[in-house]
C-alpha cells in the first residue's frame, strides 16, 4: 500500500509520452485535412482581407511545428486557445460539455451494468442452457443494433408517438433534475444497451472462467451453497477483469456518444468534437481530443487502482 | 513394445476438431448462415433478376412495398431491394477489407513489439496506447474528413482507427506464446528472429486474432454505417445500407420502410459475424479442448 | 481392520459426454476404505484416479457427465442423495485436499476466512468461535504464529504452507474421510516430505480414514495401507500395499513397480544403468543393461568457471535498480564427452538458469563458458547461432515443447537445412533415420505434435536436439513431467543415445531417484550455489553437505516396510535469492572429501 | 471546474430571478448554433435570427423587400447619390439603458468599419465617413454612389449596439451582447440554448407579447420536428420540405412558407485555374444544353415537394428584379443534344462536386439521370462543405454545387459571383460588358434604372451561364396552433414583434 503513490506516479510518468503522441496527431490534422478553416467559418462571406486578418490573428499562417510549439506552451499553462467560431476558450467550452458528457456517461453506465452484469452471471451460471442462449441473444442484439437507428426510432416511438419523453435538449442537473434525467434517459438507455452487451459477455466469460477454476471447487468441496459460490466466491473475482474492461468501455462510450448526442441534440462532447471537425475549429478539436484523452487515460488508471485495491495480491506486491 | 503402441494415435487434426466444434454450435452455425446468405446475395449481385439500383424514377418515388416493388422503393423511385443488395456489397467490404488493412498492420507490429520488447515495445505500445486513447469514431471521422468522404476512404478510416486493437492483442499473444519452450527450443537450434517470427510464433497467434477479426468485422460494418450516416461513406449514387439509412432518416416518417430495411439488413449481418465471432471462439479456445 | 468401511464404493462407472457420446473413464471401480484406513489409488495419467475421487465428491459437471454404481458413506448412498444434502456432506463428512495448493485457495480472501467458513457452514459457530477454532486448526497443522496469519491472504504462502492450510481447511469439520487428491504432487521434494508426515501424524489424531490419490509408487508406499491400481479407468489390482509391491499380479502393477526409480538401488553400480522394462500387457521383464563404462579423456568438452548470472529487481517511481536476483552465483563444473552430469535442487535453485547460460540462452552476468574450444561468452550473434550446433536444448514439457503448427518432419529438419548440413533430400533422410533412431517410426513425420502422447513427443524432442550432430545436450528436467513408465524408457532411450553418439549430458532434475540411475556426475545446487559436486557415488553414498543430506532423506521410498517411518524434516523452506543492490556474496570454501567430490564448507 | 460552478451558479441564479409566473415563454428550435453574437463579427445565417429579436436595425425589410423604418425613422440620399443622412427614432434606450443616439450610430458604424475582427468592412466599403450631423441625425458619406447600403444597414453592419458595452468588451461584445431590440441577452449555452427575455423599455414593447424567447440548435430536421409535436418546442425553422404534408395534416401545428430570396445553382469553372480545362469550361453550348437537359419543375416537386421553384436567374421568378424575358427553360432534350454535336461531342464527361448532404446528394442524383438522357456523364463527388468551399475557390473542380441564402438588395445576389473581380467569384467568369452593367445598377438609386441594368445582365448571363441556376427554395416554419401572428418574410427571419403564444 506504501507504493500506491509510487505506482500511481509511474503510470502518470508513463502517460507524458502517450500525451504528447495525441498532441502531435492531433496537432497534425490541421495540416492533414483539407479546407481553410477560416474559409469555413467565412461560409458565404468570404472578404479576402477579413480572412487574412483572422489568419494573421489565429497565427495560421505560421509553420505548423511553430504552432504547435507555442500551443503546447499554452497547454502547459492550462490555456488550450480559442475556438475560431465562437471566440470562446476552449477550457470554458469543455467546462460546459464536460458535465452533460459526464452526466451522460455515468447514466449510461448505470444502464449497462443494471443490465449486463445479472445477465452476464445469469449466463455463465446456467451455462448452455435456455436463459443462456437468451441472454446472449439479448447482448448481441444489444451490440449489433446501430446507435444512431435505435436512437432515430426511439424519438418516433416514444417522443412523437406516445410523448413520453422529451425528444431531445439538455437541463443541467442542478437546475432541474426531473427534466435533466428525463432528456438523458433515452440517449443514456441507446448508449447503455450497447455497452450492457460488451459487460454482460465479458461478466460472463469472466465468470466462467472463475467457475471452472480450482478454487470454485475447493469451495464446493466444502459444502458451500451455489449462492455462496457465485455471488461471494465467484462473482467477487470475476469482478476484477470487468472493472478493468469498463475503463474501456469509457472510450466506446465517447465514441458512441458522438453519434448518440448527436440524433438527440445532448451539447456534449461528442456533439462539440463532431461540429469542430467538420467546423474545421481545430483549437476546439485538439483542446477536445486531449481532454478525451486524458479522461481515458484516467479512467484507465482509475480502474488499474482498483483493480488492484481489489486484489490482495496485486495490494501487497505493488 | 515400443513407444507407439503406448496411446492410441488421435487421427483427426486440430483444425479438423475445431471445425467440428463449430458445426456443432447451432447459434455460430446460425450466423455462418446468414452471413453465406448475404454475401451471396451481393455476389450474385450483377445476375439476379433486379432492377437497376441507380435507375430513377420519378413516378415511383417514396412507394411502399408492393408485388412491383417488394421493399418499396426510396426518395428517387429507386427500387429499395435491388439497393439493398447492391449495398450488401459495399457493406460487407466495408467490413472485411477494412479489418484486413487493420489486420495486415496490426499484426506486424504487434508481434514486432511483442516479441522485441525493450525499445521497440515501448515505442509501439505508446503509439497504441495513444491511438486508443483517441475515441475509435471520432478518429474515423477525422480521418474520413482528412481522406475526403468515399467509401473507400471510410474503409481506410475504420481499417486505421481499428488498427491499435490488433497491435494490442497480438502483442499480448505475443508475450504469451514467447514463453513456450518451442520459441526457446528455436533460439537453442539457432533460428533467426524473422523464421521465429514467422514460423514459430506468427501461426500459434492467429487464433485469437481470428476471433477478433470475425468480431471486429462486425463493429467496422456498423462503423460505416455511422460515418455514412454522417455523410462520410458511400458516396451516391451507389448504395450502402449506412448511406440508404442516412436518407432515410430525412423520411422517416413519409416512408419508414427506407430506414426499415437498412437497418434490419445491419442488424442481420452484423449479429451474424457476432455469432460466429462466438462460435470461433469457443471453437479456437484451448481451454475447451 | 474389520470394522465396517467408512466408505464403501461399489461399480463406480463414470462417463463423460464427448461430441455428443458418452465415453466412459472409470468402469466398475469397488474398493472399501476402513475407519482410520489409508487406501491409495494409484495409476498414470488418464487412469481415471482424480475422477474417481471426484465422483464420490460428486463435484463433476452435472451436464457433462453420468455416474452410475454406488458409493455408500457409513451405509447412505451419497449417489442417491439431493443436491443439498449432499453438500451437507461435503466438507463436513468428507472432505478434500487438491493437488494445486497455488489455484485451490480464492485469492481475494483471507484464508482465516475460508477455513472459518467451513465452521460456520457445517457446524453452526458463530464468527467468533469460528475463528479461535481456525487458528487451533492452523496451529495444529504447524502453521508458525497462526494467530497472526488468520488475515492473511494466500499469495502470503508459499506452496507448502499454502497445502498446510488447505488441510486445515478440510480438517476444520473434522471429517471422517479425508480424500487427498495427488497433495504433494506440484511441491518440492523436502515439502512434500513434511506434508506427508503432517498427513500421517493428523491421521492419527483425528483417528480419520484417507482416500490418497497419487501416481508416485514411492508416496504410496510410505502412507498407503491397502492400495488399487488404476490403468486406463479401470481398478486392475487391490490389495494391502505390502502385497502389492511385492506380490503384484497383473503385468501394469510390475511395469509400474519396474519402473519406479528407487534411491539407493544403485549401491555398488560404478556406471548408469537402465531401467528395467515390463511389458505392461505381457508382463514379460527386458533386464536392465548397465551403461557402458566412460571412456578416459583429458580435454572436457564444456568447461564452466564462476558462471554468475543475476537479474535486476526494480522498483520505484522510475524504475531504478533496488536488487538482484542471484540465480547462479560462482558456479563451477566441467563436462567431458560421453558424461552425464546432473544439475540437482529444488525449485529456485538456479539449475535450470544454469542450463540456460550456458547456451546463452540467458545472457549470464559474468564467468568463463569454453564449450568444445570455443569461449561461447565471446561470440558473436551468427556465431552464437552456429556454436548451437554443438550444444542443444531438451525441455520439460512434451506439450510446449513443439511448435503445434509445424510438422515432426519439418520440426527436426529444420535446424538441419537452416545450418546449411545438407539439401532437403537429405534432411529428409536425416529425420527418418532420427525418428527411428528414437524409436518412432519415419512414416509420422507428415504428423503434428498433438497427434502423440507426451512420452512420443519428448522423443520428437530429443531427435529434434539430434539433428545438428550435437556434442552436449542440456536436458532440462527433460523426464520430469513424465509418467513413471514413460519415464523409464526415455531414460533409457538417453543412456543408449550416449553410447551411441557419445553425447555430453547436463542433467537437470529434481529427481534424485533418477538422477542416481543416469548421471556419472552430480551436482547439488541450493540458492545458485553448487554446495557439493561429485562422481553420482560419493556423493549418494556420503553425502556431506547438509542440504544434500536433507534433499536425499526426503526422497519417498517405494520401500512399505519402512512406512511410518518419521522424517523429521524441519519445516522451513527454500530462502529467497533476492538481494539488495551491492551486496557481496560471501567467499565460499570448498573441501575435497574424495578424488573429485568437492563440498562447501562455509 | 472553477469554471463549471460558476456556470452552474449563474444559471441557478438566472433561473431564480428569472420571471413572474405567468410569463410567456417561445422556445424556438433552429438548424444550428450561431457563431458569436456580435453584429459586426457574426457570419452565420442563425445568428442573424437570433439578432432579430436582440438588435434593432438602422431600418428593418418589409416582407416584400422593401426598406422600413426600423431606428431610423426617415432618411434621404443627396448629393447624386453620395450622402445618405437619417433621422433617429426618440427615446430608444438599450438594454443597458444607456440611450441611442447619433453618437451611439456612429461609434457602431465606425466599430464595423475599423475594429480588426470586423467581418462588415466590405458590406460598408463604399462608406466614406459617418458623422452625427444632430443629437438624433447621422449622416453617411459614400466615396461613390452606393445603392446597396440602406439593404446593408437593415441587417447585422446597420445593428446599433451600446457603446458603452462594446467599449468595455471590445471583441469580447459577443459574450454578453447589448443591443437595442425588443429582446435582451440572458444567457448562452453553446450548441445547447441562446435564451433571451423581453426588454421592458423597449421602444415598441406594446408590440412585444412575449416574455421569455429561448433558442436551441436542433440540426437535424426531422428530431426538430419532433421536439415541436412532442410539445417541447414551439417554432421551428427551416422544416424539411418532405416533411410539409405531415404538418399541414396535424391539427396542433401551423404551417408557414415563403420562397426565399436565395437560390441553387451550379458553379462552373470557365476560368479558375487549370481545371477550367474541361468541355463544360470552355465551351458555352454546353453549358446551355446541360441546362436544358434539366427538368427544372420536376427536380422542384421531386425533392422539395412542390414548395421550392424552378428558376434560372439569381432571383425568384416571383421577384420584381426577375427578367421575364428570359423565362425559365423548358426541358428540351433534343435541343441539348444537338448543341451537345454542334459543340463536337457525343457523351460529354462532367464532375459535379457536391457538397455531402442528403438533399443536395438527392438533388444531384436526380439532375445526373436527367442530364444522362442527353448525353452528359455526370460523375458526382461528394466532399465535405469545409472541403468543397476550399476546393471552389482554389478553383480545384470542374462543376461545384453551391447554395447562396440570399440578399435584400439584388446587388448582394449577383454583383459578387460574377464581376471579374468578384469576393464570391469562384467561376472566375469575367465580362467586361457584365461589369459595367452590374456597376451601374450598384450606383444608382433610382429602381427603374437598376431594374434595366439588371434584365440586361441577365440576357448575357443566361447566354454564357457560368453559373446554372436550378431554383429557389422556401423558408418552411411550423408551430403550434396557439402560436399566431407570425408573418413569413423571404429573408427567413423570425420576427418576433407581434407574435402571441396563446395558452
Amino acid at each position: 500500500m506504501v507504493q500506491m503513490p509510487v505506482y500511481i506516479g509511474k503510470r502518470l510518468l508513463v502517460a507524458i509520452p502517450t500525451l504528447l503522441i495525441i498532441s502531435i496527431f492531433v496537432f497534425s490534422l490541421q495540416k492533414l485535412l483539407p479546407g481553410d478553416p477560416i474559409m469555413a467559418m467565412a461560409g458565404e462571406e468570404r472578404d479576402p482581407a477579413v480572412l487574412e486578418q483572422l489568419r494573421e490573428k489565429y497565427h495560421l499562417n505560421d509553420p505548423i511545428p511553430l504552432q504547435y510549439v507555442r500551443w503546447l506552451g499554452g497547454v502547459a499553462q492550462g490555456d488550450l486557445g480559442v475556438s475560431l467560431r465562437t471566440n470562446q476558450p476552449v477550457l470554458e467550452l469543455i467546462g460546459q460539455k464536460l458535465p452533460v458528457t459526464i452526466q451522460l456517461a455515468i447514466m449510461s453506465m448505470f444502464f449497462a451494468v443494471i443490465i449486463g452484469v445479472p445477465m452476464g452471471i445469469l449466463a455463465a451460471v446456467k451455462k448452455n442452457t435456455i436463459l443462456d442462449y437468451i441472454a446472449n441473444l439479448v447482448a448481441l442484439s444489444g451490440l449489433s443494433v446501430p446507435n444512431f437507428w435505435l436512437g432515430i426510432m426511439l424519438i418516433l416511438l416514444i417522443s412523437v408517438n406516445l410523448g413520453w419523453l422529451p425528444a431531445s435538449g439538455f437541463e443541467s442537473i442542478f437546475v432541474d433534475p426531473v427534466r435533466s434525467i428525463q432528456t438523458m434517459l433515452m440517449p443514456s438507455f441507446v448508449l447503455g444497451t450497447g455497452l450492457a452487451a460488451t459487460l454482460m459477455r465479458h461478466t460472463r466469460s469472466a465468470m466462467l472462467g472463475v467457475l471452472s477454476s480450482d478454487y470454485i471447487r475447493t469451495a464446493r468441496a466444502k459444502g458451500l451453497s451455489p449462492r455462496e459460490v457465485i455471488l461471494s466466491h465467484s462473482f467477487r473475482n470475476a469482478l476484477l477483469p470487468v472493472v478493468t474492461l469498463s475503463a474501456l468501455l469509457f472510450g466506446e462510450l465517447l465514441a458512441g456518444a458522438v453519434l448518440t448526442e448527436q440524433i438527440f441534440t445532448v451539447p456534449g462532447f461528442g456533439k462539440l468534437i463532431v461540429d469542430a471537425v467538420f467546423n474545421r475549429d481545430y483549437a476546439v478539436v485538439q483542446g477536445v481530443v486531449m481532454c478525451t484523452a486524458v479522461g481515458f487515460i484516467v479512467m484507465n488508471l482509475a480502474a488499474d487502482i482498483l483493480y488492484v485495491l481489489l486484489n490482495p495480491r496485486l495490494r501487497a506486491t505493488l | 513394445m515400443s513407444a507407439v503402441s503406448q496411446t492410441a494415435v488421435p487421427a483427426k487434426r486440430e483444425s479438423s476438431r475445431a471445425w467440428r466444434k463449430l458445426k456443432a454450435n447451432r447459434s455460430s452455425v446460425a450466423g455462418f448462415i446468414i452471413i453465406i446468405f448475404f454475401v451471396a446475395l451481393a455476389a450474385l449481385a450483377p445476375v439476379l433478376p433486379i432492377p437497376d439500383p441507380v435507375a430513377t424514377s420519378w413516378s415511383a418515388i417514396r412507394k411502399a412495398p408492393s408485388a412491383a416493388h417488394w421493399l418499396g422503393t426510396d426518395d428517387l423511385g429507386r427500387d429499395i431491394l435491388s439497393r439493398m443488395i447492391w449495398g450488401a456489397q459495399a457493406s460487407l467490404m466495408a467490413g472485411v477489407f477494412s479489418v484486413a488493412i487493420a489486420v495486415a498492420i496490426g499484426v506486424p507490429f504487434g508481434i514486432l513489439a511483442g516479441y522485441f520488447g525493450g525499445w521497440v515495445d515501448l515505442i509501439i505500445s505508446r503509439i497504441t496506447e495513444a491511438l486508443l486513447a483517441m475515441p475509435f469514431l471520432i478518429m474515423a471521422i477525422a480521418l474520413a474528413a482528412f481522406l475526403g468522404p468515399s467509401l473507400t476512404n471510410a474503409m481506410i478510416a475504420i481499417g486505421l482507427s481499428a488498427m491499435p486493437i490488433f497491435v494490442r492483442l497480438t502483442r499480448g499473444q505475443v508475450l504469451a506464446v514467447k514463453q513456450e519452450d518451442f520459441v526457446e527450443g528455436a533460439r537453442s537450434v539457432g533460428l533467426g528472429h524473422l523464421d521465429i517470427m514467422l514460423r514459430y510464433i506468427l501461426p500459434n497467434v492467429t487464433a485469437p486474432i481470428i476471433v477478433q477479426a470475425t468480431l471486429t468485422v462486425a463493429t467496422a460494418i456498423i462503423a460505416e454505417a455511422s460515418l455514412s450516416f454522417l455523410g462520410l461513406g458511400q458516396q451516391p449514387p451507389a448504395a450502402s445500407w449506412g448511406s440508404m439509412l442516412n436518407v432515410a432518416k430525412n423520411f422517416l416518417t413519409q416512408a419508414p420502410w427506407m430506414a426499415m430495411w437498412p437497418g434490419i439488413a445491419i442488424f442481420l449481418v452484423v449479429i451474424g459475424f457476432n455469432l460466429l465471432g462466438d462460435g470461433l471462439r469457443d471453437a479456437l479456445d484451448p481451454r475447451e479442448n | 481392520m474389520t470394522a465396517e468401511p467408512i466408505l464403501s464404493v461399489r461399480n463406480l462407472t463414470t462417463a463423460f459426454r464427448v461430441d455428443g457420446e458418452w465415453k466412459p473413464v472409470v468402469r466398475n471401480v469397488s474398493f472399501d476404505i476402513r475407519p482410520g484406513e489409508t487406501l491409495a489409488i494409484v495409476g498414470e495419467s488418464g487412469s481415471g484416479k482424480s475422477v474417481t475421487s471426484l465422483s464420490i465428491m460428486r463435484l463433476l459437471a452435472k451436464d457433462a457427465s453420468r455416474i452410475e454404481g454406488q458409493v455408500l458413506l457409513n451405509g447412505r448412498d451419497l449417489l442417491s442423495l439431493s443436491e443439498k444434502e449432499m453438500r451437507a456432506v461435503r466438507g463436513n463428512e468428507v472432505s478434500m485436499i487438491f493437488q494445486e495448493p497455488m489455484t485451490s485457495l480464492n485469492p481475494i480472501f483471507t484464508i482465516g476466512r475460508q477455513i472459518s467458513e467451513v465452521l460456520t457452514r457445517h457446524k453452526g459457530m458463530s464468527a467468533t468461535d469460528a475463528r479461535a477454532e481456525t487458528i487451533r486448526m492452523l496451529e495444529k497443522v504447524r502453521i508458525p504464529n497462526a494467530a497472526s496469519r488468520f488475515d492473511e491472504y494466500p499469495h502470503q504462502f508459499s506452496g507448502g504452507m499454502r497445502q498446510r492450510v488447505m488441510i486445515a481447511m478440510a480438517l476444520a469439520s473434522r471429517p471422517k474421510l479425508l480424500i487427498a487428491d495427488e497433495p504433494t504432487t506440484a511441491l518440492d521434494v523436502t515439502i512434500q516430505g513434511q506434508i506427508l508426515d503432517l498427513i500421517k501424524t493428523l491421521q492419527e489424531e483425528e483417528g480419520m480414514s484417507v482416500l490418497f490419490i497419487t501416481h508416485d509408487m514411492g508416496v504410496v508406499a510410505e502412507i498407503a495401507d491397502r492400495t488399487v491400481v488404476m490403468f486406463r479407468g479401470d481398478a486392475v489390482e487391490s490389495g494391502a500395499t505390502e502385497q502389492i509391491f511385492h506380490r503384484g499380479q497383473h503385468p501394469y502393477t510390475r511395469a509400474l513397480l519396474s519402473a519406479v526409480p528407487r534411491l539407493g538401488s544403485m549401491e555398488g553400480q560404478a556406471v548408469p544403468l537402465r531401467f528395467p522394462i515390463v511389458d505392461t500387457v505381457t508382463g514379460i521383464t527386458t533386464e536392465p543393461q548397465p551403461s557402458r563404462t566412460m571412456l578416459e579423456r583429458d580435454a572436457p568438452i564444456l568447461k564452466v568457471e564462476n558462471l554468475v548470472t543475476r537479474f535486476p529487481v526494480r522498483s520505484g517511481l522510475f524504475s531504478r535498480q533496488t536488487g538482484s536476483i542471484h540465480a547462479v552465483e560462482n558456479v563451477s563444473f566441467d563436462l567431458k564427452q560421453g558424461e552425464t552430469l546432473a544439475l540437482v535442487g529444488e525449485s529456485g535453485c538456479g539449475k535450470s538458469t544454469t542450463g540456460r547460460s550456458v547456451m546463452r540462452l540467458i545472457e549470464p552476468t559474468s564467468g568463463d563458458i569454453q564449450l568444445d574450444g570455443q569461449n561461447v561468452r565471446e561470440l558473436g550473434s551468427s556465431q552464437l547461432q552456429r556454436m548451437r550446433k554443438s550444444i542443444q536444448m531438451i525441455f520439460q514439457d512434451p506439450f510446449s515443447s513443439l511448435n503445434p503448427r509445424m510438422s515432426v518432419g519439418q520440426a527436426i529438419a529444420e535446424p538441419f537445412l537452416k545450418h546449411g548440413m545438407g539439401n532437403a533430400v537429405q534432411a529428409k533422410q536425416k529425420t527418418a533415420d532420427l525418428l527411428e533412431r528414437v524409436g518412432l517410426s519415419a512414416s509420422m513425420m507428415s504428423r503434428y505434435p498433438h497427434e502423440f502422447s507426451g512420452g512420443q513427443r519428448q522423443r520428437i524432442a530429443i531427435a529434434r536436439a539430434l539433428s545438428l550432430d550435437p556434442k552436449v545436450i542440456v536436458a532440462d528436467e527433460s523426464v520430469s513431467a513424465l509418467d513413471v513408465s514413460i519415464k523409464a524408457q526415455v531414460c533409457n532411450l538417453l543412456l543408449d543415445l550416449q553410447e551411441q553418439l557419445d553425447l555430453a549430458f547436463l542433467f537437470i532434475s529434481h529427481d534424485m531417484a533418477v538422477v542416481e540411475r543416469v548421471s556419472h556426475r552430480v551436482a547439488v545446487m541450493y540458492l545458485g550455489e553448487i554446495v557439493e559436486i561429485g562422481p553420482r557415488a560419493a556423493v549418494f553414498e556420503n553425502p556431506q553437505h547438509p542440504y544434500t543430506r536433507k534433499l536425499m532423506s526426503a526422497v519417498p521410498v517405494p520401500d512399505p516396510s519402512r512406512r511410518g517411518i518419521r522424517r523429521g524434516l524441519m519445516e522451513d523452506e527454500l530462502k529467497s535469492p533476492v538481494r539488495p543492490m551491492g551486496y557481496q556474496p560471501p567467499r565460499r570454501e570448498y573441501r575435497e572429501v574424495s578424488a573429485g567430490h568437492i563440498v562447501q564448507v562455509a | 471546474m472553477n469554471q463549471i460552478l460558476r456556470l452552474t451558479t449563474a444559471l441557478a441564479f438566472g433561473v431564480l430571478t428569472a420571471l413572474p409566473a405567468a410569463a410567456v415563454e417561445l422556445k424556438i428550435g433552429l438548424q444550428d448554433d450561431a457563431d458569436v453574437l456580435d453584429p459586426a463579427q457574426s457570419r452565420s445565417f442563425v445568428g442573424r435570427i437570433v439578432y432579430t429579436a436582440m438588435c434593432d436595425k438602422l431600418v428593418d425589410v418589409s416582407p416584400d423587400l422593401k426598406i422600413i423604418p426600423q431606428l431610423a425613422t426617415d432618411w434621404a440620399w443627396s448629393e447624386g447619390g453620395k450622402v445618405l443622412t437619417m433621422k433617429l427614432r426618440e427615446g430608444v434606450k438599450f438594454h443597458d439603458d444607456t440611450p441611442l443616439d447619433a453618437a451611439a450610430v456612429v461609434t457602431t458604424i465606425e466599430r464595423n468599419l475599423t475594429m480588426a475582427e470586423s467581418r462588415r468592412k466590405s458590406e460598408l466599403a463604399s462608406v466614406e465617413k459617418v458623422e452625427a450631423a444632430g443629437p438624433l441625425e447621422v449622416k453617411f458619406t459614400l466615396k461613390q454612389p452606393d445603392a446597396t447600403l440602406l439593404a446593408q444597414l437593415s441587417d447585422r453592419a446597420g445593428m446599433i449596439v451600446s457603446p458603452k458595452a462594446a467599449k468595455e468588451l471590445g471583441a469580447n461584445f459577443g459574450s454578453k451582447p447589448v443591443c437595442a431590440g425588443p429582446f435582451k441577452f440572458v444567457e448562452r449555452v453553446q450548441q445547447d440554448r441562446i435564451v433571451l427575455e423581453k426588454f421592458k423599455d423597449y421602444w415598441n414593447k406594446d408590440n412585444v407579447f412575449i416574455d421569455k424567447v429561448t433558442y436551441t440548435p436542433i440540426p437535424d430536421s426531422t428530431v426538430r420536428l419532433a421536439n415541436l409535436q412532442s410539445g417541447d418546442l414551439d417554432f421551428i425553422e427551416r422544416l424539411a420540405p418532405t416533411d410539409a404534408a405531415a404538418v399541414k395534416g396535424d391539427s396542433k401545428l401551423t404551417y408557414a412558407d415563403v420562397v426565399n430570396i436565395g437560390n441553387m445553382s451550379i458553379y462552373v469553372n470557365v476560368g479558375n485555374g487549370a481545371r477550367a480545362n474541361n468541355p463544360m469550361g470552355k465551351d458555352k453550348r454546353l453549358r446551355q444544353a446541360f441546362s436544358l437537359a434539366m427538368d427544372r419543375e420536376a427536380l422542384m416537386q421531386i425533392v422539395f415537394e412542390g414548395t421550392a421553384v424552378a428558376g434560372n436567374q439569381p432571383f425568384p421568378p416571383s421577384s420584381a428584379w426577375f427578367n421575364k424575358a428570359v423565362p425559365v427553360p423548358q426541358r428540351d432534350v433534343a435541343k441539348a443534344k444537338a448543341l451537345i454535336k454542334e459543340a463536337g461531342f457525343d457523351r460529354v464527361p462532367v464532375e459535379i462536386q457536391i457538397p455531402n448532404n442528403p438533399v443536395v446528394q438527392q438533388t444531384m442524383q436526380i439532375i445526373q439521370s436527367m442530364v444522362a438522357e442527353a448525353g452528359f456523364d455526370v460523375t458526382l463527388k461528394s466532399t465535405e462543405f469545409a472541403t468543397l468551399l476550399d476546393e471552389q475557390t482554389r478553383g480545384n473542380y470542374q462543376l461545384s454545387r453551391s447554395d447562396w441564402s440570399g440578399r435584400v438588395d439584388p446587388d448582394g445576389n449577383i454583383h459578387q459571383f460574377v464581376t471579374c473581380k468578384g469576393g464570391l467569384n469562384d467561376t472566375k467568369y469575367c465580362n467586361a460588358e457584365v461589369d459595367k452593367l452590374l456597376n451601374e445598377a450598384r450606383a444608382s438609386t433610382d429602381e427603374k434604372v437598376r431594374k434595366q441594368k439588371y434584365d440586361a445582365a441577365a440576357v448575357i448571363l443566361n447566354d454564357e451561364q457560368p453559373m446554372i441556376y436550378l431554383g429557389h427554395q422556401s423558408w418552411i416554419w411550423a408551430m403550434k396552433k396557439n402560436v399566431t401572428g407570425f408573418t413569413p418574410s423571404p429573408d427567413g427571419m423570425i420576427r418576433l414583434i407581434g407574435l402571441k403564444k396563446g395558452s
